[in-house]
């Protein structure tokens, strides 16, 4: 599958918005999804529906398998020692809520300390904070600096014998910045601590091996990586799935049940509780297969390419700010444009058919250290080309004329 | 939709220089409207005299072309009105913006009518009346005294 | 639209089961899809994708009004009062969760009694379980009696000064027992207890009003609702929703984010952290369409006639056991076969096509008391017909064959 | 798929009439298994004597046909052979359940392969394999003397 036509592989880009082709920029927010995915939605629920686990006839049976291929191939996808180690959850927030809360249950006390970024996203802080008020803990954010990147020296000063788990971002959904995950947690085991990766923006865009990188979580937005809403991924180490408590209770993670007691299912069951999301899960094994097929290599050159092509271009635009100068840096473009607010920008590049996201993007503490409330945010998927950002820069001209700025 | 009736040659105006942004001395109300989804924020101070009368208004905050405009252009327009007379064009305003097409208020002269009415271009363009209401929600706090800030996620 | 030839609206029943025709009987565990609500799935991602609520693209627009007019939908169809007294959770395990978890924490404390019944699924069992733990609390539960029901009697005979929460299943997966709820919440209220319904047989089989009802948490599966999978709704007053803490914490649900401090959004957003089941939600707003169109009344009739014709003919099938009698029943048969344990009837079926279920479906404290370690279940959804409970019947004669019982 | 391969007359028979259901006196070891999905549960007995063979051997339990069956089959089939022997018989049977078309212990005669071998049937229905497995692993926790209630789920 040759990358620079793959637009035509996602039926979204047939439509028109106002009468213009659709220039989508705002995959860091949601990606978009190819037709493989949509159809076979569409035909696990024509053909093929059942709930999966429970009961022994044949469309219950061929559901069953279907799923648990879906959490080899993610097993293999990021290089998991064990399919055990994948579990299904309804997104990344609620991935990083059960680490938060049964990490939190078992490990945490009065006084401990987590240490966070200050690039993180609401989702990787609120489940945290909860922490404050039911344990008595403490956060601690490591600083991000002029470039809107967090380095490992950054890291290491915010560190004290009271950290108990580390959780950091692995590429930033604002300044697109690439944390040093590897000599995060080689760090961080050196001295015991455990590590969670916020892998919502790394998924999409980067090589994932959760051997290689050695982080104790890694948490996956699934929609974002091409596949369905409603469905995101907890990788964790069995040790941890076996030591932690479980998180939600329901039918299928029991072992036993008794009026006096209950016993807890092995894993993946412990921690997928109720009626899981079928046909995302299974439809998901189509969103790796479709990556598989492009290639995480020709992802990433891609991606770089483009991004690469924008930040030039958009250095050239005289009034265009960018946020963050990152060494590494991921699929994103923030920028803010003198003497025009970013819900403006965002208004008048949607009437010319461009997609982008203003606001806080979910980061309200970064926002604070930058100094604005809110900014403009450009992000790339893989269908995303050079006549994409040569239309939102056309567009950003356009804001400017009819703002009369310059 | 228009982009020209969305920013016309008033809100931009005001948007750029917005008049009365500024804490007011000696405010004897005020009250801070947030909206979550995009950040925007706003305080408004008041002065009310012993006739029920705005004295002084003014506002702090930040945020787009339209929400800025929008206090910009209100703050203008109560200065020196009656507190009820004030309560009815909030009302006024707010259902122009959502359901009606024009304002029926007796209170207004066709100038200051011309002028609220410079923001009604935001109809078309739901995501963006909420930056529109906020400043008119939060001085309704303000005239109720409520202590509480403003998210504007209720009023919607 | 007729009921009577509804199966058409359904694709699967296009295909064959071990060249048989399929004979769904598994609808309690998850119901078919029709038409209608597929197609809403695809038209969706391959025409107007976008994430909701946080950008302000035309497409974002467009799918939050979509994601919203779901909520409105769901609040007529239960009779909600607000549309901010709808949740969307990834299924009732979730909503039981959710509940359990908030109101444990802010108003159980040691000593303080939960009332469940026996008749409870393991959803609505293990998250009030995990108090016990947290909590220290105890909980009760009200005796099912010999026809499988759970009277008000039993439930007031069980309630305490220090009772704090009864938490009650609508309809029983495996009895069909419905339950007096009306009654209940009124009793209960009586001694300012709230009263949480485990909707998720009855909202498929049952016309909902949550205002006559009274209930302060009512949970429902989507899925088993004709809706896709990965999506559940919590049911709750407002001032519930108002008065206890977040559940879980991510983007979308907060007010402001400081590094000291949070503040949390409005309702609905106050409970709904992280990207949701954005096309799950949006789709299951053709489901409550299909439903509204069928008619609930017309179901309610349907069904009954179905499944009084269906236990006519198993009981005069001499070895066939039904599981209780309770004079108020839904969609469920549940059964056992002397001498045939119930896999060996799912299996035994399954080769015909007739799909249904064999185990404790999840209940196996009523299993416990029932003296049994599984029974069959067969369950009904609208689709159903005399002649798929003909044949039901008939391969229950086959397994007699096979195992040579009378 | 074929019934009549899963249902043969020997599986009916051994599930209708299971051999050695009852609990074994001076028993020197047992373990307990459990399939939590389906609700089976099975407790195997074991009589050991100094030399390591099996003296007596019984199980408790209630299940499918095929569950009951196989421990019954099973028990039959280990009475009076050594641990050693008995641990090779479990690998042989778990893998022709599995993946083999056959057995390939020489430990075992032609009546005692056809008899295990009548258990093949399940290979055709996968969701079923763990029911005539879980008297099979237990036994292995039985001779190892694990405590620990089995969990039928951990090996598959
Ligand atoms: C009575 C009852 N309660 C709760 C549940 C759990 O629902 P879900 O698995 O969709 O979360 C079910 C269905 O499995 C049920 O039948
Ligand atoms: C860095 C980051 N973390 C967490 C999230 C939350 O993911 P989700 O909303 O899919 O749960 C997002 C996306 O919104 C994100 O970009």
């Amino acid at each position: 599958m040759n990358i620079d036509n793959i637009k035509k592989e996602f039926p979204i880009f047939n439509n028109k918005v106002h009468n213009n082709d659709l220039v989508y920029l705002d995959s860091a927010n949601s990606s978009q999804k190819p037709q493989v995915v949509i159809d076979r939605i569409y035909d696990f629920y024509s053909k093929e529906f059942s709930n999966v686990g429970r009961s022994l006839h044949y469309l219950a049976v061929a559901a069953t398998n279907m799923y648990e291929s879906t959490r080899s191939s993610v097993q293999k996808y990021i290089n998991a020692k064990d399919a055990n180690e994948i579990v299904f959850t309804k997104g990344a927030t609620e991935a990083i809520n059960l680490v938060a809360n049964t990490f939190g249950q078992k490990y945490l006390k009065e006084g401990d300390e987590i240490l966070l970024t200050e690039l993180e996203h609401h989702s990787n802080y609120v489940p945290w904070h909860y922490l404050r008020k039911t344990k008595g803990i403490k956060i601690e954010f490591a600083d991000v600096n002029d470039d809107g990147e967090v380095t490992i020296e950054n890291i290491e000063k915010k560190i004290t014998p009271k950290t108990k788990i580390i959780a950091v971002t692995h590429l930033s959904n604002v300044t697109g910045a690439i944390l040093p995950i590897k000599e995060i947690t080689s760090l961080a085991h050196s001295k015991n601590i455990p590590v969670l990766v916020d892998g919502c923006q790394g998924a999409p865009h980067l090589k994932i091996d959760m051997q290689d990188l050695d982080c104790d979580f890694y948490a996956i937005s699934c929609h974002k990586m091409y596949g369905p809403t409603g469905l995101g991924i907890l990788y964790a180490k069995k040790k941890w799935l076996e030591e932690l408590p479980p998180y939600q209770g329901g039918g299928g993670m029991i072992g036993e049940v008794k009026k006096e007691g209950i016993t807890y299912g092995d894993l993946p069951n412990k921690y997928e509780a109720g009626t899981m999301a079928t046909a995302q899960v299974i439809a998901f094994n189509e969103s790796i297969k479709f990556l598989n097929k492009v290639g995480i290599d020709n992802i990433i050159k891609h991606e770089k390419e483009i991004m690469d092509y924008g930040q030039e271009i958009l250095r050239k635009n005289n009034s265009v700010r960018l946020i963050g100068n990152p060494k590494e840096k991921g699929a994103v473009l923030s920028f803010t444009l003198d003497g025009i607010h970013a819900h403006d920008i965002a208004t008048i590049l949607d009437e010319d058919g461009v997609a982008i996201r203003a606001g806080h993007h979910c980061c309200q503490i970064l926002h604070d250290k930058l100094g604005f409330a809110a900014t403009a945010r450009a992000s790339l998927g893989i269908y995303n080309t050079k006549e994409d950002l040569d239309k939102l820069n056309e567009s950003i001209n356009k804001c400017k004329k009819i703002f009369n700025t310059k | 939709m228009n982009l020209k009736e969305l920013y016309q040659e008033i809100i931009l105006d005001h948007g750029k220089n917005p008049r009365n942004l500024k804490k007011t001395e000696n405010f004897n109300k005020d009250a801070k409207g947030h909206n979550p989804l995009c950040g925007d924020k706003v305080h408004i101070f008041l002065k009310l005299n012993d006739n029920q009368k705005v004295d002084e208004v003014s506002f702090e905050g930040s945020g787009c072309a339209i929400s800025m405009a929008s206090a910009s252009i209100m703050t203008d327009l109560i200065k020196g009105k009656e507190v009820n007379v004030v309560k009815e064009l909030i009302n006024d305003f707010l259902e122009m913006i959502k359901e009606k097409n024009s304002l029926k208020s007796n209170n207004l002269s066709e100038d200051e009518k011309t002028k609220l009415m410079s923001l009604s271009g935001v109809k078309q363009y739901p995501m963006r009346v909420k930056c529109a209401t906020l400043s008119w929600h939060t001085l309704t706090s303000a005239i109720n005294n409520k202590n509480e800030e403003i998210n504007i996620e209720k009023f919607d």
